[in-house]
C-alpha cells in the first residue's frame, strides 16, 4: 500500500516537473492507465507539497492547474544564472508572436500547420513567460489544445489600444506587390525575410 | 546474354540463373496496397535496395539485365497510377540501360587491370545509401528528449527585472509578412482589418468565458454604448469561435436566454 | 555547515529543475555571489544525485551539462499525458539527419547525391529548428553551398556526450553481411520509420 502510494506520487511528481505547463486534475488523471479518483490525486497532491516544504520547490495551485515553482528565496541565485540571457527573440519565437497576434486564438497545431514545422515549446513559454499572450481556452477536439491570444500587456508594450491597430498586410497590397516591393527597397530587406 | 556470360563465373551464377526465371512473378503486388507501397520509397537508390533485397541479389554482383527491367516496370507503375514521381526516378532508368549497355560491350582489350566494372558507382551509391538507411534506424531507436525522454523543466518566476529583448512592432510585422511569404499561402491568411476585430473579439469572449464558465449571450452586447459595427463584429466572432470548436452556445427552451460556455465542460 | 551545504545543494537543485536545459559546472558557478569551486560543485552535484536515486527522476550528465530527466520506468505514464504531443520525424527527416550526423560537414547537395533524390528543403529546417544541426562553414565552390554540421542540442538531445558514441554503423560489417541482416528482418521494415 504505502509502496503503491509512492508510485503514484512519484509519478505525479514527476509529470509536474517535466511538463512546462501546470496540469489539472484531469491531466494527472490522464497519467494513468487504471481510474484514478480525483479526491485521491488531491490527496496525493497534498502529500507530494508536504514532501517539498523543506526542499528547493513549491507545488502551487494556479488558474490552470498544479506547477512546481522555485522557492522565492532561491531567485536571486536563480537570476544570476542569465542575467541578460534575453538578449533578442530568435525568428521563430517572433513569428509565433505575429501568428498569435494576427490570427488569435489559436493552437499550438495551428501554429505548426501555417509555418509548416512542428514548434518547440520553448518559443510558446518565452512569450508566455514574457506575459504578451495566454491561454484563453481550450478546443474542443481531441486532445483539449490549448488555445493562446495575445494579453493586455501586449498591447500596452506595444502601445496599442487594439489589435486592429496591428500594421495592416492590405495596405501593402497582395502578395505580388509584397514581393515586388521588396525587390525595389534596398537589397538588405529581402535578406531580412530570408534569413 | 553477354552479361551472363560475363558473370556466370562467379559464385552464385545458379542462384543468379534462377532468380531471372523467378523475378516476374515478385513484381505482383495487390493493387490497393501498391499507391501506399510505391508511395514509401524515398528515391531510386531506395527501390533499388529494395529490389535488391527481395531478389536475394549479391551487392557486388548485380544482374544488371534483371535489375533493370524490374526497375523499370516498377517506375512504369508509379506513373500509371499517378504517383508524383520525381525525375530522379526517371534519370536512375536511364542511368541503369546506360550501365546495363556497356556490360554488354566487349571489354576493351588494352585496358589496364584495374578496369573498371561499370556497375562500380552504382554499387558505391547503393552502400553507401544503405548505410545511412541503418544510420537513420540506429538513430530512431535511440531516445531522444521530447520523445521518449521528459526533462525537468519546472517554473521558476523572475521576480528580478532581467532586461526582457526590445521588440518594436515593425519586427512582428516583419515576421508576419515572412511567415506568410513562406507559408505561399498568402490568399487565405489575408488579414482585413475587419477579421482582425473579430479575432480580437474572439479572443476577448474566450477569455471571460474561461473566467466565469458560463456567459450568457446578451450580455456580451451593449447596444447603446456600442456601435452598430461593434456589435456586428462581436456576433460574428462568437459565430466564429462556436463554427470553430472553441466554446458552446445552450439554449434550454425558445425564447429562453443564450448561454455560452467553455468547450472543455 | 550541514545547513550551508544544504542550501547550496538546493540552489544547484532548483536551477537544474528550472533551467530546460542542460547546466555545465560553470553555469552552476554562476548561481552564486562567491566564487565556488568546481569541485565542491561536482561534489554537491553527487550528493543531489545520490539523494534522488529513489525518486521520481535522474540526475545524469550530458555533452553540455548536467540535467534532470524523468526515470525511465515513468515514460508509459508520461506518454500517457500527451500523446499526440510526441515528435516523431519522418523518415526523410530521420535520412537528412543520420547522413548530416555521420558524414558531416556536408552540403545539401552532398545529401541529395547519397539519397539519389533531391531534397525537400523542409527536412533541413525541420533540424535546424529543432537545433540539431546549424550552418559549421560554406565550401569554397560556386555558389559557396552551405555545410551542415551537428549541434551540441543534438548531443544533449540523444544523451552523447561526443559523436564517438554514434552508433557503429561500420560493424554492421561486410555488404554481404548486411544484406542478409537486412533479408532477416521482415520487409514491414520499410515502413517503420513513414509515420
Amino acid at each position: 500500500m504505502e509502496q503503491q502510494s509512492k508510485k503514484l506520487k512519484d509519478i505525479i511528481e514527476v509529470a509536474l516537473l517535466t511538463a512546462g505547463k501546470p496540469l489539472s486534475i484531469e491531466d494527472l488523471q490522464k497519467l494513468f492507465m487504471e481510474k484514478i479518483e480525483r479526491s485521491t490525486i488531491r490527496m496525493l497532491l497534498d502529500e507530494i507539497k508536504i514532501d517539498w516544504q523543506d526542499k528547493s520547490m513549491d507545488l502551487v495551485q494556479v488558474a490552470t492547474g498544479y506547477r512546481f515553482e522555485a522557492k522565492v528565496k532561491f531567485s536571486e541565485n536563480l537570476t544570476r544564472l542569465n542575467p541578460d540571457r534575453l538578449v533578442k527573440y530568435s525568428r521563430v519565437v517572433m513569428e509565433v508572436l505575429a501568428i498569435i497576434a494576427y490570427r488569435q486564438p489559436v493552437t499550438r497545431g495551428d501554429i505548426e500547420k501555417i509555418r509548416g514545422v512542428s514548434l518547440n515549446p520553448n518559443a510558446i513559454r518565452q512569450l508566455v513567460e514574457r506575459e504578451w499572450i495566454e491561454i484563453i481556452g481550450y478546443k474542443e477536439v481531441p486532445g483539449r489544445p490549448a488555445l493562446y491570444g495575445t494579453t493586455k500587456f501586449f498591447l500596452d508594450d506595444f502601445s496599442l489600444t487594439s489589435l486592429s491597430q496591428l500594421p495592416d498586410i492590405n495596405t501593402i497590397g497582395l502578395e505580388s506587390e509584397l514581393i515586388s516591393a521588396n525587390q525595389e527597397k534596398d537589397p538588405s530587406t529581402i535578406n531580412d525575410l530570408n534569413e | 546474354m553477354s552479361e551472363q556470360i560475363n558473370f556466370e563465373s562467379k559464385k552464385n551464377a545458379q542462384v543468379y540463373g534462377e532468380s531471372i526465371a523467378q523475378l516476374p512473378q515478385d513484381l505482383y503486388i495487390p493493387p490497393d496496397a501498391l499507391e501506399v507501397y510505391l508511395d514509401s520509397f524515398q528515391g531510386p537508390l531506395d527501390l533499388l535496395l529494395y529490389l535488391i533485397r527481395k531478389n536475394n541479389i549479391d551487392i557486388l554482383d548485380i544482374p544488371m539485365t534483371a535489375l533493370t527491367s524490374q526497375y523499370i516496370e516498377y517506375v512504369e507503375r508509379m506513373k500509371q497510377i499517378k504517383l508524383e514521381l520525381a525525375g530522379d526516378y526517371l534519370l536512375m532508368s536511364a542511368m541503369l540501360i546506360e550501365i546495363k549497355s556497356r556490360m554488354l560491350l566487349p571489354s576493351p582489350i588494352n585496358e589496364d587491370d584495374d578496369e573498371l566494372d561499370p556497375r562500380a558507382e552504382l554499387v558505391k551509391k547503393l552502400i553507401e545509401y544503405e548505410l545511412m538507411k541503418t544510420a537513420a534506424v540506429e538513430l530512431n531507436d535511440i531516445p531522444q528528449v521530447g520523445r521518449d525522454r521528459m526533462v525537468a523543466q519546472a517554473y521558476f518566476e523572475k521576480i528580478i527585472e532581467v532586461n526582457p529583448p526590445e521588440v518594436n512592432i515593425d519586427e512582428i510585422f516583419e515576421a508576419w509578412k515572412n511567415v506568410l511569404k513562406r507559408a505561399q499561402q498568402f490568399e487565405s491568411h489575408k488579414i482585413e482589418r475587419s477579421e482582425l476585430s473579430v479575432r480580437e473579439h474572439m479572443s476577448m469572449i474566450l477569455k471571460k468565458i474561461s473566467e466565469q464558465d458560463l456567459i450568457e449571450f446578451s450580455s456580451l452586447f451593449d447596444p447603446k454604448n456600442d456601435p452598430m459595427a461593434k456589435l456586428v463584429v462581436c456576433f460574428l466572432a462568437i459565430l466564429e469561435l462556436c463554427k470553430e470548436r472553441m466554446i458552446k452556445i445552450n439554449q434550454q427552451a425558445p425564447c429562453s436566454p443564450i448561454y455560452l460556455k467553455r468547450a472543455e465542460v
